[in-house]
C-alpha cells in the first residue's frame, strides 16, 4: 500500500521540452558550468592538435593505433579505480596488484604450461583474491584504505618478486594472450561491431523515449536522441575506417590493419561497467555511499557489502590490466604494473572528472582520461627530448589539459552549482 | 503482555507495537538516556516532547539501530529484538524521517526518495515507476516549487529537503514511522499537509511517533504526549488529559505537580532547579 | 620549438616510410647508473653527428611501457634502425620482433636480448665487471692485510638482470674464499631500484647488526658505494673499509682519489658507443658490417654477431687513465680539495 | 559592544573536577573510542618489543641513534604533508620537490661553491616558490590537487634530471650541511634542552591553568597537569641519556655519543608547526577549512589564502627533507626524494592518525607515524631477508600496526563517536 | 533618498539600512530570483515570509555574499556596495545565521562561535576570554543541556546546534543580522529566548532580517514583513497593517487583493492559479 495513494494528483511533469528549448536549456546549463565530459575532451582535441602540428606523424594511421594499445592497460585499471574512488576510497596498489596477477598468469601459461584460459582465469581469481583481502581489511577491519592499500602496495611488489623467481622475466610464448595488444581484428568484424555497438545504443535509446512518453513522464526530444545516436555513429564509424587502413611501413613485409584486439575488449568493459554503475540497484547504492555513507546506511544499504565489492571490482580489473600489460611486452618481470601505472591510472580516472572524495565520477571518465594520458606520453614520444625535458614537458601539458577543465569548471562554482 | 509503563494510560490493555524498557545510552562520559521505558501503541499518534538536547533523537537513533543502546530492551509487537542497523529496523517494519534529513547530495530527488528499495524490471533499474511514484507522493505534500524531479538534492531548499525526506519514509508499508521535527523547516501550507498525512497514517492502523517542539502541532494530532527531561522519561500521558501549560513545565522543569501526575521515579532529584545548572 | 637538443629533427618532413636514414636509441634509465645519460648519450650523439645521420635518443626511465610507447613512436617517427638497451627480454624481444615485422634493422646495445632477433650485440661482459669488482675487493682486503675479513654485499635491483650477472661475477671470486674460510660471510642485501638513499639505511643496518664487524664492502656501483661511504664515514671507518664500486663516475673517481673507496670498474663506454654507433651507421646506409665475435643466445641457440669490450679495474693508480681517456675532465674531477690528490695520482 | 552582556549568569562551568572524576573520565572516554595517540603509540612498542626479540642489537644505542637520523628526511616532509591533507588535499609532489631542492643545494655549495647558509636559503626559498606555485594552481586556477601534484611530479622528476646534469651524483662536502645527519651535539647540550624544552613546556601549562582557574574556568586538576609534565621530562631524559651512550663500534678509535644535530631540529619543527596549529587564529582555520570549507568561507576566512598556504609549508617541509636527504647520503642525485620517500611521508602522516579527508591531524602524528615507519625500514634492515620477502614482511607489518590503531577506533565508531 | 520601493511603507523617508533593487538569481536555467526589491530600515525587525522553494535563503546569500546576483545591486546606508563574498558583508557589519548553519564538525563550541574572529593576546589565541564570553552568551540563549563548551558541533543535537550559530551571529558589533529560521528546531523556552534577542536587537538600533515559517512569531516580533512568491517580492508592508490571514495568502497565492494592496508588478501572471502546476 502507498500511502499516498489516495491525493493522486495530475503527475509532477514540465511541459512538454521542444528542440528549441532543450538547446536553450543546454546552452545556459554549459554557460552555469555544467560541462560534464566537454572540458575533458576538449582537451584531448587540444592536444592532439598541438602534437599534430608539432609532428605530422602524430596522425598516421599507424600511430592512431598504437594510442590504442599503448593506453589500454591504464584505462582499464582507471576504470576499476573509479569504482575505488566513487567511495571516497583509493587503491594504491592496483599496479602492483596487476603485476601480481601476471606473474600468475606467467606462472600457469609459461612454467607450468597450462593452456591460456586456465592462466587468464587463475589471474582473475587472483585479482577477485586480492580485492576481498582488500576490502575485508578496510571495510571490516576498519584500516583506512590509504594505509591497507600501501601495505599492500609493498607486499605486492615483493610477492612479483618471490613469484618471478629473483628477478628475472619470464617471457610469454602463448599467442592468445600476446594476440590481445599484437593483433587486429579482420577489417569487417570491425565493421559489425560498429553496428552491434551503435544499433544496440539507438535501441535502447529509442525504447526509453518510447516508455517515458507512453507514462506522459518528460523525455527529451525526439531529435536530440536521434542526433545523439547520429554522433556516436560517426565517431564509431570514423575511428574503424582510420584503423582498418593499412598502417605497415612495409606493407609487403607485414600488413597492418583492423582494430587492435584490445579495443573491442575495453569497448565491452566500458559498456558493462557502465550499464552496471547507472542501470542498476548496485551501481545507485555506489553513489549513495560516496556521497553519504550514513545516509546510504539509513537507507538499509549493506554498506560494508559495497566497500568490499568496489576494491573487488578494482582488484579484478587491475588483473586484466595486468593481462594487457603481460601481452604488451610478452613478458612479465618484476617491474609489471610498477612505476607510473598507478599514478597514471589514478590521474586518468580524477582528469575525466572522478572525484577523489566519493559520489561523482563516471567509468567513462577514466577512458577519457586514459586517452589524455595515453595522447601525451604517445605525443611525447615523437618528440626529441632528453629525459629531464620530457619529464618537465609532460607535467605541464597535463596542467594545462586539466587547467583547461579546471577553468571551465570554475564558472560553475560561481553560479553556485558544484 | 506487557508491563504497563505508565498507570495513566487509557489503552494500556493493548499490546504496544513496540515497547523500550530501562534504556540507557551513554557517550563516553556522557550519559544521554537514563532508564528509558516508552511504548508506542498501534492506530496512534505518539508525541515526544522534550527540551533541546533532552534526547529524543537520541532515543529515535536507539529504536532504529543507528546507536546500539548500552543497557536495556525493545519489543515489537510484544516479542523482544534487537535492531542492529537500519536494515533491521526497516525489516521489523520501522521508518524513520530522521531530523538531520541524511540525504544523498550527489542524488537526485527521485534517486534519493526510493534509494535501498529501488523498483526494477530484472536487473535493471525501473526509473518510469519510480519518477511517476516520487511525483505522486510529491504531488500530495503540497511540494510545488521544485522544477524537476531529476534535480540534485544538493541544489533543494530547507523545506524542499525535508519534504523529500518524509516523501521517502512514507512510500514504504511500515508498521511505525517516525518523524523527528518534521515540519521544522515547513510552510504553512506543507505542515498542514504533513499534519494531515501523520493522522491518518494512524488511522490507517500505524503507528506513528512524532517529535516536535510545536505544542499545537502536538495537541492538534497526538494522541498520547511523552515527555524526556534530560534523558529521563518523565511522563507518557494521554493528550486529553493535559492541557498546553503542563505539557511545557512536563519539558522545562520534568514534572508538573498540579496535574495529579506521580512526579518521576526520580523526580525528587530532578526537580531540584540547581541540577541543570550543575550539569551543564 | 621545445629545446631540441639533438639539432637532427629534420625527420619530421620526410617521414615517408623509411627513406631517410633514421636511427632510433632506447636507453634504458638514468636512475642505477650515470652512464647512460652522462656517457653513452654523450657518445652515440657525437658519433651519429660526424656521420651525418639522423638520429633520436631518448630514455625509457625504467618504464617497461614507455620503452614500448619509445619504440613504437620512433618506428612511427620513420627510424630504420633501433638500437635498444633492454630493461628486461621480454619487452625487449616484443620490440624487436615489432621493429623486424615492419622491416626495422636492430641492435642490442649493452644487454643481450634472450631469444631476440637483432643482427648485432654491442656490450661489456657484465659477469666479467663482477669478477673485476671480486678480484678488486680482494687485492684491497690483502693490502689491508684484514684475517678473515667479514665482507657485505651490496647488489644492485633485484628487478635489474644485469644486477644478478655482477653479482654471479663477483661472487664465482668470493664464494670460494667463503668456502675456504678465509672470509666470513657477512649480509647480503639487495638494493630496491638501486636507490642510494635505501643503500644508506641498508649499509647502516648491516653495520649495526655486525656490530661493526664489517671488513669490506662489496658495492655494486659508485652510487652504492657512496652510500656505504657515507655511513663509514659517520663512524669513521672510511678508508679503513674497502668499498668496491663501478662505473668511474667523479664521484666514485673522487672517493678513489680521498682513499675511501677502493675500486671502480671503468667501462670505457665511449668504445662501446662507438662501436655499436659504426655497426648501426652502416645498417641505415644499408651496408651489414662482419664482426669478429659471436655471443651464443643461451635461449634460442643463435650464434648473434657481436663486438664484446673489456671492462677495466680502477684503482689510485689508473685513475689517470680514465682522464686521458677524456671519460671525465680533469676540472670535474680535481675540484677543491681533490686538486691535491689529482696532482698526487699525476693527473694534470 | 557584546549584545549579549546584559543577561550574564553565572558561567556554564562544570563541578571543579578532582583527580578521580579526571581519571574516571579519560577511562570511559578511552572505552569509548577516544584514543588519541595511544594506538600508535602501543603500535610502536609491539614493533620495538617484535624486533627486539628478533634481533637483541636492535635495542642498542648506536641503532637508537640510527633510527632518527634514518628516520629524519620523511617525518619532516610528512609533517609539511599533516597540512595539506588537513585541507583534505594532498600533495604527490613532496617527495621530488624535496629531490629539487637538494639539487639546488647541491649546485649552489658543490658546483658552484658557495657557502652552506646560501645553499641552504636557496634550497629553501625554492621550496617555498614550488608551494606557491602548486598553490596558486590549486586555489586560485581550480585544478584539484591531485592533479597539479601529479603533474608536479613529473616535472620535478625532470628537474632533478636536468639540474644535475644527465644524471650524475653530485657529491657535497660542506661540513656543515653533512654535520645535520651525521654529527651529534655534546651530550651537556643536549641535557641543556631537555631542560629547556621540559622547562619551557612545564611553564606554559601551569600558567594555562593558573589562567584558567583566575577566571573561573574548568581547568584540569594540578596533579593530572603534573604528571603529564613528568612524563615528558622522563622520555626526554631518557631519549637523552641513552644517546648520550658511547655508541662507536671502536671508542678508542672515534668516540660516538650524543643526540645527532637532526633530533633537535626535528624537535624545534615540531614544536613551531603545533604551536601554529593548536595556538595560533591561523591554525584554526587551517582545521576550520579542513572540517567545512563552506563554513569557513562564511565565517570570513580567506579560504584560498589558507589552501596555498598549506601547499607553501608542505613544500618548505620537503625542502628540509631534501637538505636532510642530501646530508645524509652526502650526495644527491636523480633519484633523491624519489621511490618510497612520497608514500612513507603520506603513510607516516595517515597511520600517525590523520584524516585523508581533512580536519582531523596534528604534526604530531607526523612524527609518530614516521617513527613507525622507521623502526619497521630499520628492524627490516637486520634481517636477512631477500628483497621480495622484505618487500611482504614490510607491508604486513605496516598493515599489523595499522590494524592494532583501527580495532582500537572502532569501539568509537560503535559508540557513535567519530 | 532612496525611491520607496512600497507605497505602504510607513517609515520610507528613513534611508533604509539596505535596499536591494532589481536582484535577479538564476541557477543554470532555473530563475530562483525575479526582479526582487527589498529594504531593511534600521531599528526594526523584518520578516522575510515564503513558501518552501520561494527564494528566502537564496536571498540572504545574495546579500551576503555567497552567490553573486546575476542582475540588480545593494545600497548600505544609501551607497551601492558590491559584496563578493562573507568577508565583504562582515566587514559592512552583517551577520547571517544560515538555515543550513554551516558550523565546522571537527572544531568545538567555542571554536566555531570565534571562527574567523579568534579573540588573541599577541600571536597566542586567547582561550580563556573565549571560552567565558562564549559561556556568558550560551548562558543567555538558554542553554542548558550542553555538558562542555569544549564539546565537539558533530555531538551536538539540532536544537543545540542552532543555539550556537544564532550565538555565533549575535556575538559581534554589527549593523544588520539576517537569521534564516533560527527557531527551526528550537524547543519553547529557547525559542522564546531568540524572539526576544532579535527584539532587543531591533531595539538597540540594528536591523534584523528574520525568516519564519511561524507566523506567530512573526507578528510577535516583527515590525514590517515582506513575502516573497515563486522567487517574486511581492509585497512589503507593515506588520500592524495586515492580519495571519493576509500574509498566508500572501505566502501561497501571492496576492492577498482584499487587503486593498496593489496586485504585485507581476501580479496578473503570477495569481493565475494553473502556473505552479504548470512550473512544477
Ligand atoms: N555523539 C555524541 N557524543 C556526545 N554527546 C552527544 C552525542 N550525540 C548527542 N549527544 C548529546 O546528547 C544529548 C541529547 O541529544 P539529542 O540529539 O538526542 O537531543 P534532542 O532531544 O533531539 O534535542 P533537539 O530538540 O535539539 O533535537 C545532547 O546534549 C547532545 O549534546
Ligand atoms: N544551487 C541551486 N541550483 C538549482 N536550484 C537551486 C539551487 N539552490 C536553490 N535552488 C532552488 O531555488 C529555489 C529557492 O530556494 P531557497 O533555498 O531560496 O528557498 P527558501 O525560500 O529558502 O525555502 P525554504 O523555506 O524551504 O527554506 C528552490 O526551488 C530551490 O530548488
Ligand atoms: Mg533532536
Ligand atoms: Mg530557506
Amino acid at each position: 500500500m502507498t500511502i499516498t495513494a489516495q491525493h493522486i494528483e495530475p503527475a509532477a511533469v514540465t511541459p512538454k521540452p521542444t528542440v528549441a528549448s532543450h538547446a536553450r536549456d543546454y546552452v545556459a546549463r554549459i554557460r552555469g558550468g555544467e560541462l560534464g565530459a566537454l572540458p575533458a575532451v576538449l582537451g584531448l582535441v587540444v592536444l592532439c592538435v598541438f602534437f599534430g602540428v608539432m609532428r605530422p606523424v602524430f596522425f598516421s594511421a599507424g600511430n592512431f593505433a598504437n594510442l590504442f594499445t599503448q593506453g589500454a592497460a591504464v584505462a582499464v585499471i582507471a576504470m576499476g579505480m573509479v569504482f575505488v574512488l566513487l567511495l571516497g576510497e583509493i587503491d594504491l596498489s592496483a599496479g602492483f596488484a596487476s603485476g601480481v596477477c601476471a606473474a600468475v598468469l606467467a606462472q600457469v601459461v609459461a612454467v607450468h604450461g597450462y593452456p591460456w584460459y586456465v592462466a587468464v582465469l587463475a589471474a582473475l581469481a587472483t585479482g577477485v583474491v586480492i580485492g576481498l583481502v582488500l576490502g575485508f581489511l578496510v571495510a571490516k577491519v576498519g584500516i583506512p584504505s590509504f594505509v591497507v592499500t600501501l601495505a599492500a602496495f609493498l607486499a605486492f611488489q615483493g610477492t612479483v618478486l618471490l613469484l618471478i623467481k629473483g628477478g628475472t622475466n619470464v617471457s610469454i610464448g602463448d599467442e592468445v594472450i600476446i594476440a590481445i595488444e599484437n593483433r587486429n581484428i579482420p577489417p569487417a568484424l570491425g565493421w559489425l561491431l560498429v553496428v552491434l555497438i551503435a544499433g544496440g545504443y539507438a535501441a535502447i535509446q529509442l525504447l526509453s523515449v518510447h516508455r517515458r512518453t507512453s507514462r506522459g513522464l518528460v523525455t527529451e526530444p525526439l531529435p536530440v536522441v536521434l542526433a545523439r545516436i547520429g554522433g556516436l555513429v560517426a565517431i564509431l564509424a570514423g575511428a574503424v575506417y582510420f584503423l582498418n587502413l593499412e598502417r605497415s611501413i612495409n606493407p609487403a613485409l607485414n600488413s597492418l590493419k583492423g582494430v587492435p584486439i584490445v579495443v573491442p575488449i575495453i569497448a565491452v568493459l566500458l559498456i558493462v561497467w557502465t550499464f552496471v554503475l547507472r542501470r542498476t540497484a548496485y551501481g545507485r547504492h555506489i553513489y549513495a555511499v560516496g556521497g553519504n555513507r550514513e545516509a546510504a546506511r539509513r537507507a538499509g544499504i549493506n554498506v560494508d557489502k559495497i566497500r568490499i565489492s568496489v576494491f573487488v571490482i578494482c582488484s579484478f580489473m587491475a588483473a586484466i590490466g595486468g593481462i594487457i600489460l603481460a601481452s604488451k611486452s610478452r613478458s612479465v618481470d618484476p617491474n609489471t604494473g610498477g612505476s607510473n601505472v598507478l599514478l597514471y591510472a589514478v590521474g586518468a580516472a580524477v582528469i575525466g572528472g572522478t572525484s577523489l572524495f566519493g559520489g561523482k565520477g563516471r567509468v567513462l571518465d577514466a577512458v577519457l582520461g586514459g586517452a589524455v594520458i595515453a595522447v601525451i606520453d604517445n605525443g611525447m614520444g615523437l618528440m626529441n627530448l632528453s629525459s629531464g625535458q620530457k619529464f618537465v614537458f609532460t607535467g605541464s601539458v597535463l596542467l594545462l589539459a586539466a587547467g583547461v577543465d579546471a577553468l571551465s569548471r570554475k564558472r560553475a562554482a560561481a553560479t553556485g552549482h558544484r | 503482555m506487557p508491563v504497563c509503563p505508565r498507570s495513566t494510560l487509557r489503552r494500556c490493555t493493548v499490546t504496544p507495537l513496540l515497547e523500550a524498557r530501562g534504556i540507557v545510552k551513554r557517550f563516553g562520559p556522557v550519559q544521554v538516556l537514563q532508564d528509558v521505558d516508552f511504548s508506542v501503541p498501534p492506530g496512534e499518534v505518539t508525541a515526544v516532547v522534550g527540551d533541546n538536547g533532552a534526547g529524543k533523537s537520541t532515543l529515535v537513533k536507539c529504536i532504529s539501530g543507528i546507536y546500539t543502546s548500552d543497557e536495556g530492551e525493545f519489543l515489537f509487537e510484544g516479542k523482544p529484538v534487537t535492531i542492529h542497523g537500519p536494515r533491521d529496523a526497516a525489516a521489523l517494519g520501522i521508518e524513520v524521517v530522521y531530523q538531520d534529513l541524511a540525504l544523498c547530495d550527489n542524488l537526485d530527488i527521485v534517486q534519493n526518495m526510493f534509494l535501498g528499495r529501488e523498483k526494477r524490471s530484472g536487473l535493471v533499474l525501473d526509473e518510469p515507476t519510480m519518477e511517476q511514484m516520487a511525483a505522486e507522493t510529491l504531488a500530495g505534500l503540497s511540494v510545488r516549487t521544485v522544477k524537476s524531479l531529476r534535480q540534485l538534492v544538493a541544489s533543494l531548499s530547507g523545506g524542499q529537503r525535508q519534504t523529500v525526506a518524509i516523501a521517502k519514509a512514507v512510500l514504504w508499508n511500515s508498521k511505525l514511522v517516525i518523524l523527528d521535527e518534521p515540519t521544522a523547516a515547513l510552510g504553512v501550507a506543507q505542515t498542514a499537509q504533513v499534519l494531515e498525512l501523520v493522522r491518518r497514517l494512524a488511522d490507517n492502523g500505524l503507528a506513528v511517533v512524532l517529535i516536535s517542539h510545536n505544542m499545537n502541532d502536538v495537541f492538534a494530532v497526538s494522541d498520547n504526549i511523552a515527555a524526556l527531561f534530560l534523558g529521563r522519561m518523565v511522563a507518557q500521558v494521554r493528550t486529553t488529559d493535559v492541557t498546553h501549560s503542563q505539557v511545557v513545565e512536563l519539558i522545562t522543569a520534568g514534572r508538573s505537580g498540579n496535574l495529579g501526575l506521580p512526579p518521576a521515579e526520580n523526580g525528587a532529584e530532578l526537580m531540584d532547579p540547581t541540577i541543570p545548572g550543575a550539569q551543564q | 620549438a621545445c629545446g631540441d637538443d639533438s639539432g637532427s629533427d629534420t625527420g619530421s618532413g620526410t617521414d615517408g616510410g623509411g627513406k631517410t636514414a633514421k636511427i632510433g636509441v632506447i636507453l634504458p634509465d638514468s636512475a642505477s647508473s650515470d652512464r647512460w645519460e652522462t656517457a653513452d648519450r654523450k657518445y652515440l650523439e657525437e658519433a651519429f653527428t660526424a656521420a651525418g645521420v639522423q638520429y633520436d635518443i631518448q630514455n625509457a626511465q625504467g618504464d617497461k611501457n614507455t620503452f614500448q610507447t619509445l619504440a613504437d613512436q620512433m618506428i612511427t617517427n620513420g627510424a630504420t634502425v633501433l638500437m635498444i638497451v633492454n630493461l628486461d627480454s621480454g619487452t625487449g624481444k616484443a620490440v624487436l620482433d615489432k621493429a623486424k615485422s615492419q622491416g626495422v634493422a636492430t641492435i642490442d646495445y649493452d644487454r643481450l636480448t634472450l631469444g631476440g632477433s637483432a643482427e648485432y650485440y654491442v656490450s661489456f661482459d657484465n659477469e666479467a665487471v663482477g669478477k673485476l669488482q671480486g678480484e678488486g675487493l680482494v687485492k684491497c682486503l690483502t693490502a689491508a692485510n684484514a684475517q678473515k675479513p667479514v665482507v657485505a654485499e651490496l647488489n644492485g635491483s633485484q628487478t635489474d638482470n644485469n644486477a644478478t650477472l655482477f653479482k654471479n661475477g663477483y661472487d664465482s671470486i668470493l664464494q670460494p674464499k667463503y668456502d675456504a674460510g678465509e672470509y666470513v660471510k657477512g649480509p647480503d642485501q639487495w638494493v630496491p631500484d638501486w636507490d642510494n638513499n635505501q643503500a644508506g639505511t641498508l649499509f647502516e643496518q648491516m653495520l649495526t647488526q655486525q656490530k661493526g664487524k664489517i671488513d669490506g664492502v662489496l658495492a655494486a656501483n659508485d652510487g652504492l658505494g657512496n652510500a656505504v661511504i657515507s655511513v663509514l664515514k659517520k663512524n669513521n671507518l672510511n678508508g679503513k673499509v674497502p668499498v668496491t664500486g663501478q662505473d668511474a663516475t667523479v664521484q666514485g673517481l673522487q672517493n678513489i682519489l680521498a682513499g675511501d673507496q677502493c675500486m671502480t670498474v671503468y667501462k670505457a663506454i665511449k668504445q662501446e658507443a662507438d662501436a655499436a654507433a659504426d655497426l648501426a651507421i652502416g645498417l641505415a646506409k644499408g651496408e651489414r658490417k662482419s664482426t669478429s665475435q659471436t655471443v651464443k643466445d643461451p635461449e634460442s641457440g643463435r650464434d648473434v654477431p657481436s663486438v664484446l669490450l673489456t671492462p677495466v679495474a680502477i684503482t689510485k693508480e689508473n685513475v689517470k687513465d680514465v682522464v686521458a681517456d677524456g671519460f671525465v675532465t680533469k676540472e670535474e674531477l680535481c675540484t677543491g680539495s681533490f686538486a691535491a690528490a689529482c696532482t698526487q695520482a699525476g693527473i694534470s
